[in-house]
């Protein structure tokens, strides 16, 4: 009796418990008729008062919450092909492009496109010619594209002046290629421009702005970093940075020019590694750094003043030439280099006393006079000289002494300003001052007088290779204590990753910032080191950013390009196209050495 | 005795068996002699003048012997038969007007051959000089390419080279036949003219054509289907020749003169006979006017009269 | 039925056709129903051209063909065709018109599928054999047979065979004997002379000037593209005129008499004279003088069907 | 012959230029802008971006029509001036074929030459040589079956990567300047050795199987026959023979010439070697109108001049087409 009792009891709490549930469902179901008869009487009375759908603003893969968009903005699939159509009705067709051969970009608008198909957006992956696909980016003929120039910066107004660049002009060049025009945001990214460097809250504050009108409309997509890799083989070299261990602490890198990013501490860091000989080669083994993955293409100017990113590539920036300060992208800070102190001594004046001691390779000093010269060709020459926006808002500079410059500005753009300062290179002014336009804007700059560590060499330059000379009488030998180890670097341009792997491995090759092929195992095996233990293996530093034409239709619908933003599967990208050797990107597109800007 | 042939077989093989195109050929030529071959195309008039000089696969030696001068030529060997070839024995080939080899100065290709000979070119020189003279070419032809050359020039070129080293026998193959009749004469002229000089001691002369035999040869042999018809001199073949084959064929010639309006002439019933499986006894029998019971048997090849030879049953019977 | 105006063809030669080279000048003659002419000349005087051209398989520099009052450069598609139906030709080398891959009889089902696509396989064999048999050939013999398993002699005669399955009115025979068999040649002349009986007009082109008399009423001597001597075929070869034909007629190999000691001039291998007399170059006329060099003697009429182009051997 | 060569010139005068200007017009008609290619990722600000864009057309000249661009570039083309190269900004495209050129002719010459000699001896052994015939020939027929590229790889991979015996990248070693010593001249050697066998391998297989296929030709021919028939050793007549052969396949290098360079390139793109080759890959990829230009205008004279050469060389050998030039027999 007993038992049956207890049983009853447990049955009948089941029951109980059961028609509680159900009435809870019951009250939901009957809350979601109700919230659909209203939707349905407001959107009969005002469509623009429907229920707000709440959708967060860091977006992230949730292909529900695309479709809930897309649905909610009256995209729907009306004739059943399984994708949505606009709500006028009309069919979507959409491409997503990348140059063609870029295999990893690829991959990815592949993931992209099957991605946004599964929600249901019509998005073909297509693979131009890098030349076509360069010209429809710039004349805005593209319907979605990757790109990613924006480069390290200290400021977050670097890639936000690139995402929302004005105005919009018919050849947008290089930045806001989806022509998103929105005077609130452009007047933030101004704002931001004029904002101090060291106005961190001013700073975050506009950010913050930037960022939910950003996150709110949507005009571009970011998805993943893109890294700078270093990865040496120590059999002649030894004592690399790491950033497992406490110091030092640099980035072995050459790529694009970051020699002045922790290059150059790494090379006065190293030490060579006791026995090995000299060889039968022109340059002594034991005395030269082989390195590959600065660039690509082979080597054809020493300008540090040509368009596009010749010279970094070279070492011509960086090795040769100089910059007043030095970025540390680890850090995020900046450093007095040629320039021994700078500073703003009020809102439009900023005073830069150079070092003292300073001498061209041909034996001159270097002073505030080069400083000036080089700051004024962007004056002189605006036609060919990237700088020469700058003189919009500067006035003039004046020598104070031999040492010291006065930057006269009349609506300074600090942020601006100060990538200026590590990205402007110092040119000695008795070479150059004689140099006409042409020859200063499309001239190789052959035998080139520089301040930096290395001297280019002439004879050992060829197709595939760069070689650079140690300068015994650098500078920064005495005055930063900095002596670069190697007597000879020779750069290599290999034609494929896998022909960097396989040197490196054999030991040719000492450095190298390609990106190489299963890396991770190599790590792992000590077959390779890598200042960065674990995947991704890299310094994010730059962002790659899916830009929608908002142009045409139905890109120029905000609703529509959140729903994309939602749909894209990032972790696709990273996994499968990337295999982990990327980072998925922030929602605010900021690198994660700007993280402070980070509202999302 | 120039040449005497002795029951000559040769074959050619192919993939349906032996083709009998020379079958017990007995014939000799007097020295001096410039002997016709006539016959139409499928003879074996060719395949016996190959077998004298040049007998290669798909020819293939069955029996007989051929003798110049006495002495036996070992036909059935490539290679011993050279010491005999162009020096004993030689050949003006169907093909004279290829003959040479494009790419060289005739004079330069003759010098390598007469090297590759062994004979010394600067001694020959002037011979050949002469010989070119002879037949109305200069002597700067030698600097000349072959393309330099018209067909009759070509024609008469290979005529001095091919007896250059006096030939015993001489072996023209239709080498008139593809030239113009002015040509054609002046040619055939030659022929008997290095005869008359004795720098071939005796010619065959083949070609289909009788009627330029009857201009220059001593006697005429006539072929039907690989065996041998007539021979006798080429007036008597010409006039009164015996064997109905050769009296068809004389008569189906058309002749300046002759209109058909008025003379209608006849051919030769028939085709001649395919030779993987030639028919018993005479091979004419089929196609012959007066054949008879007897023609079953195969006819041999035997002198009627002084220097006459036909096949024939009628006429052994005849002059019997 | 065929009248040729003063046709002429030039070829031009070297890369950019800068030089012009004369193979046929203003030949003029014509050709009635059932008539055999004879065109006869060394290789290189422009007959296969003339033949060729009346095949329309060439075109004429200069001059007009005419067949039965039409000009044949003005046939297109379907007059074209049924101008084909009725004038055809048969070259010298047999070989060539034959495609190695496929059997002989390949140019038979062209001619049906071209002209006779609706008769029946019956009609049509029989048509084949009837015309095999009419050119001699045994169609068990032939039939079924790919060309290299064919004589020289029998190609020839098939392409005859194949010009007569149509109702021709006219063929062009280019040298189509002389690469046949000397017991066979007569009987391919005999059965041209049978198709000219039946009112077949024929061209008759030939080097061989025996095969000329025997079977065509008109001859022409052609001699490097001009006609330096023609007319009734008797008369040109028992009163030849000009040098060139007498000199052929010494030449020609007889079965009645023995080649008389006449000097043959050799062919002349490159030719001075352009403007003046063909023949001057090669000319042994003891009178032969500056005029003939000068200018181009025209044809004249010597007799009742005869002319010459010759001003040194008008009949005395 | 002067009439003959007169003509010969104004053909390849005439082919000169219609090659060259269809080679000036195809990098026009790809899609893209070089300039805008140059500009790409100057940080300037978007109104600027026109100006600079103007002043870098003006200097390449592409700011003026068409048709002026056309003439232009004839002129500069009878300066001896090809053009900036956008790639090597501001190189010129002259220095950078200039550059390039030694390691092409030091890579083809060698490479067409041994692979001609050596091709037709064997192909000319072979054709009366039965086992060589049944066996190597269908490796001639394989190898020059062979792309250029896969033959590439499969020797950088073999020889280069697997038994590391070769190096696969480059025209010397990276330790290494030019100089006129013997570790250089190794170093030069040993880069060159897998580009050069990958490339003669190829030609070799295509000329062994041209000969053999010739010469069983021409020892049927009529003057062989003949020549055999007098009695002439074997000797004299397979080197008629042989010389007659050869003729055809002179001018099958002739016209192979464009193909023979085309492999070049592959095998350049492949081994990284500095040629042409390897310019052109980059330029297409970069959209280098001017260097595009330059490097097959190079090519252009180069397959012209050898076509020359080889006409010329013809004349010489073959009598045939010495006397069809002056118009010889009927």
């Amino acid at each position: 009796m007993k038992k049956v009792f207890i049983w009853l009891l447990v049955i009948s709490m089941i029951v109980v418990f059961s028609l509680v549930g159900c009435k809870e469902e019951a009250a939901a179901e009957e809350e979601e008729e109700m919230a659909e008869e209203e939707v349905a009487e407001e959107e009969e009375m005002a469509e623009e008062e429907a229920a707000p759908l709440d959708i967060p603003l860091g977006f992230s893969y949730d292909p529900a919450m695309a479709a809930a968009i897309l649905a909610d903005a009256g995209y729907v699939d009306t004739d059943g092909d399984g994708l949505v159509e606009a709500p006028d009705g009309s069919k979507i067709e959409l491409t997503v492009t990348c140059p063609f051969g870029w295999t990893d970009w690829m991959e990815a608008i592949s993931v992209i496109s099957s991605s946004a198909m599964e929600s249901g957006i019509n998005l073909v992956a297509e693979t131009p010619d890098y030349g076509a696909w360069n010209t429809a980016l710039m004349d805005g003929t593209f319907n979605a594209t990757l790109n990613n120039w924006a480069s390290l910066s200290n400021t977050p107004w670097t890639l936000y002046n690139l995402l929302f660049r004005h105005p919009i002009v018919d050849l947008m060049q290089s930045g806001n290629f989806g022509r998103y025009e929105n005077q609130e945001i452009f007047d933030l990214v101004d704002q931001l421009a004029a904002t101090q460097t060291d106005d961190i809250a001013g700073m975050q504050d506009i950010c913050g702005q930037i960022q939910t009108t950003m996150l709110t409309e949507m005009p571009m997509i970011p998805l993943w970093y893109n890294g700078l890799w270093s990865q040496w083989n120590d059999s002649v070299w030894s004592n690399w940075p790491s950033s497992a261990e406490d110091a030092p602490k640099s980035l072995p890198t050459s790529w694009s020019g970051y020699w002045q990013l922790g290059g150059l501490t790494t090379l006065a860091n190293l030490e060579p590694v006791e026995g090995v000989e000299a060889g039968t080669g022109t340059y002594a083994r034991n005395e030269t750094l082989y390195m590959s993955g600065a660039a690509w293409g082979a080597f054809s100017d020493l300008n540090p003043f040509l368009p596009g990113t010749k010279a970094n590539s070279t070492g011509t920036i960086g090795l040769l030439y100089e910059s007043l300060f030095q970025y540390d992208p680890l850090t995020n800070e900046m450093t007095p280099f040629l320039a021994e102190s700078g500073e703003w001594t009020d809102d439009s004046t900023y005073v830069v006393k150079i070092r003292d001691g300073i001498k061209w390779t041909d034996g001159q000093t270097l002073d505030a006079n080069d400083v000036k010269f080089t700051f004024e060709l962007g004056q002189t020459y605006p036609g060919g000289i990237w700088y020469a926006p700058m003189w919009d808002y500067l006035d003039s500079i004046d020598l104070v002494d031999d040492l010291t410059l006065q930057f006269n500005f009349t609506a300074p753009l600090y942020q601006e300003f100060s990538n200026n300062l590590y990205n402007i290179f110092i040119v000695p002014e008795h070479i150059w001052a004689s140099r006409t336009e042409e020859e200063i804007t499309a001239g190789i700059n052959e035998n080139p007088v520089g301040s930096g560590a290395y001297e280019w060499d002439a004879a050992g330059v060829g197709p595939d290779r760069n070689v650079w000379t140690k300068n015994n009488d650098w500078w920064a030998i005495d005055a930063l204590g900095m002596d670069v180890a190697p007597n000879k670097i020779v750069d290599i341009r290999f034609s494929s990753n896998n022909v960097a792997l396989g040197s490196i491995l054999k030991g040719e090759v000492d450095l190298s910032n390609n990106f190489l092929p299963g890396v991770a195992e190599l790590v792992n095996k000590g077959y390779v080191k890598s200042y960065f233990p674990e995947a991704p293996y890299m310094l994010s530093a730059n962002t790659a950013v899916l830009f929608l034409n908002t142009t045409i239709a139905p890109m120029n619908d905000a609703a529509f390009r959140r729903a994309l933003a939602f749909a894209i599967n990032t972790g696709d990208i990273v996994n499968v196209a990337y295999a982990n050797l990327v980072k998925a990107a922030d929602p605010s597109g900021l690198l994660p050495s700007l993280s402070t800007f980070n509202n999302y | 005795m120039s040449l005497q042939t002795k029951n000559l077989r040769v074959y050619y093989q192919t993939l349906r068996g032996d083709v009998k195109a020379l079958d017990d050929v007995t014939f000799n030529i007097k020295d001096g002699e410039i002997m016709g071959l006539a016959g139409e195309s499928g003879c074996g008039k060719t395949t016996l003048a190959n077998s004298i000089i040049y007998l290669t696969p798909p020819m293939k030696y069955i029996d007989g012997s051929v003798e110049l001068d006495g002495e036996e030529l070992p036909i059935w060997d490539i290679d011993s038969m050279n010491t005999f070839r162009y020096k004993k024995v030689s050949i003006i080939p169907q093909y004279a007007m290829n003959a040479m080899n494009p790419t060289r100065k005739i004079g330069k290709m003759t010098e390598e051959l007469l090297v590759s000979k062994k004979i010394s070119y600067k001694k020959t020189k002037a011979e050949l000089d002469r010989r070119l003279d002879l037949v109305e070419l200069k002597n700067d032809i030698l600097g000349m390419y072959p393309i330099e050359l018209s067909g009759g020039m070509k024609q008469r070129m290979v005529l001095v080279l091919s007896t250059l080293l006096n030939p015993s026998l001489l072996i023209a193959d239709e080498i008139t036949s593809a030239l113009d009749v002015s040509t054609q004469k002046a040619v055939a002229e030659m022929l008997v003219e290095f005869r008359n000089r004795k720098i071939v001691k005796s010619m065959i002369v083949i070609t289909h054509d009788i009627s330029i035999l009857y201009q220059i040869a001593d006697s005429i042999l006539v072929m039907y289907a690989g065996k041998l018809a007539e021979k006798a001199s080429t007036e008597v073949i010409i006039h009164s020749p015996m064997h109905p084959y050769t009296r068809l064929l004389i008569s189906s010639l058309p002749k300046v003169g002759v209109k058909y309006s008025e003379k209608k002439l006849t051919g030769i019933k028939g085709n001649t006979p395919l030779l993987f499986n030639p028919p018993v006894g005479c091979r004419f029998k089929d196609r012959c006017p007066v054949a008879f019971d007897k023609c079953i048997k195969e006819p041999p090849f035997i002198e009627i009269e002084k220097g006459h030879f036909v096949a024939c049953w009628r006429e052994c019977e005849r002059n019997a | 039925m065929l009248k040729l105006d003063k046709i002429s063809k030039v070829y031009s030669t070297g890369t950019f056709g800068g030089k012009l080279l004369p193979a046929v000048v203003d030949v003029s003659f014509d050709i009635g129903e059932g008539e055999v002419v004879s065109l006869i000349g060394e290789s290189g005087s422009g007959k296969s051209t003339i033949g060729k051209m009346i095949l329309r398989l060439i075109t004429i520099s200069s001059g007009k063909i005419i067949f039965n009052g039409i000009d044949i450069s003005t046939f297109k598609k379907n007059t074209l065709k049924s101008y084909y139906k009725e004038v055809q030709g048969v070259f010298q080398d047999p070989f060539s018109s034959y495609n190695p891959i496929f059997k002989a009889d390949k140019i038979f089902t062209i001619i049906r599928q071209e002209f006779f696509p609706k008769m029946k396989d019956k009609e049509w064999e029989e048509k084949v054999d009837s015309s095999l048999k009419a050119v001699g050939l045994n169609p068990d013999q032939v039939l079924n047979k790919f060309p290299h398993q064919l004589s020289g002699g029998q190609l020839q005669r098939f392409l005859i065979a194949r010009a007569l399955l149509l109702d021709i009115k006219f063929l062009v025979a280019d040298e189509i004997i002389s690469m046949l068999d000397a017991s066979t040649r007569v009987d391919v002349l005999n059965l041209l002379a049978e198709l000219k009986s039946r009112g077949l007009s024929i061209l008759f082109i030939t080097h061989d000037l025996s095969l000329g008399y025997y079977i065509s009423e008109k001859a022409i001597i052609l001699y490097r593209g001009s006609v330096v001597e023609m007319g009734n075929t008797e008369k040109v070869y028992s009163n030849s005129l000009h040098p060139y034909t007498k000199m052929l007629m010494a030449s020609v190999p007889r079965l009645d008499k023995k080649w008389e000691e006449v000097e043959v001039e050799l062919k002349a291998k490159q030719i001075e004279n352009t403007i003046g007399c063909v023949y001057y170059d090669r000319c042994r006329v003891p009178d032969k003088d500056a005029g003939c060099a000068g200018s181009r003697p025209p044809l004249i009429k010597v007799e009742q069907d005869h002319f010459v182009a010759c001003k040194h051997c008008m009949k005395e | 012959m002067r009439r003959y060569f007169g003509r010969k010139i104004v053909v390849y005068l005439s082919t000169f230029f219609l090659a060259v200007t269809i080679d000036w017009a195809i990098p026009r008609f790809m899609p893209g802008n070089p300039i805008l290619n140059l500009l790409t990722r100057v940080a300037g600000r978007p109104e600027t971006v026109q100006h600079m864009y103007n002043y870098y057309s003006r200097i390449f000249g592409l700011d003026i029509p068409v048709w002026k661009q056309y003439i232009n570039f004839w002129i500069a083309l009878f300066h001896g001036d090809l053009g900036t190269s956008v790639l090597m900004f501001p190189q010129k495209v002259t220095a950078i074929i200039m550059r390039a050129v030694p390691y092409d002719i030091f890579l083809l010459v060698p490479a067409i030459l041994l692979s001609f000699y050596a091709g037709n001896k064997f192909g000319a052994f072979a054709a009366r040589t039965k086992w060589l015939d049944n066996t190597v020939l269908p490796l001639g027929y394989m190898l020059t079956a062979t792309p250029y590229m896969w033959l590439g790889i499969l020797l950088a991979w073999s020889l280069g990567i697997v038994a590391g015996i070769f190096p696969i990248a480059g025209a010397y070693g990276f330790n290494l300047q030019p100089s006129l010593s013997w570790v250089f001249i190794l170093s030069l050697l040993e880069h060159w050795f897998l580009p050069f066998v990958s490339l003669f391998l190829v030609y070799f297989g295509g000329w062994a199987i041209g000969m053999r296929n010739m010469i069983i030709y021409e020892l049927e021919a009529d003057y062989s026959h003949y020549l055999e028939a007098l009695g002439a050793p074997r000797s004299l007549v397979r080197k008629y023979a042989y010389r007659n052969a050869i003729l055809p396949q002179i001018t099958g290098l002739a016209l192979q010439l464009g193909v023979v360079v085309a492999g070049a390139l592959v095998t350049e793109v492949v081994f990284s070697y500095p040629g042409i080759g390897y310019w052109i890959l980059q330029a297409i990829q970069n959209q280098d109108y001017f260097l595009i230009q330059g490097c097959f205008l190079f090519i252009i004279i180069m397959v012209l001049i050898a076509n020359f050469i080889i006409d010329i060389v013809y004349v010489i050998v073959d009598p045939r087409t010495r006397l069809g030039m002056v118009g010889g027999s009927a």
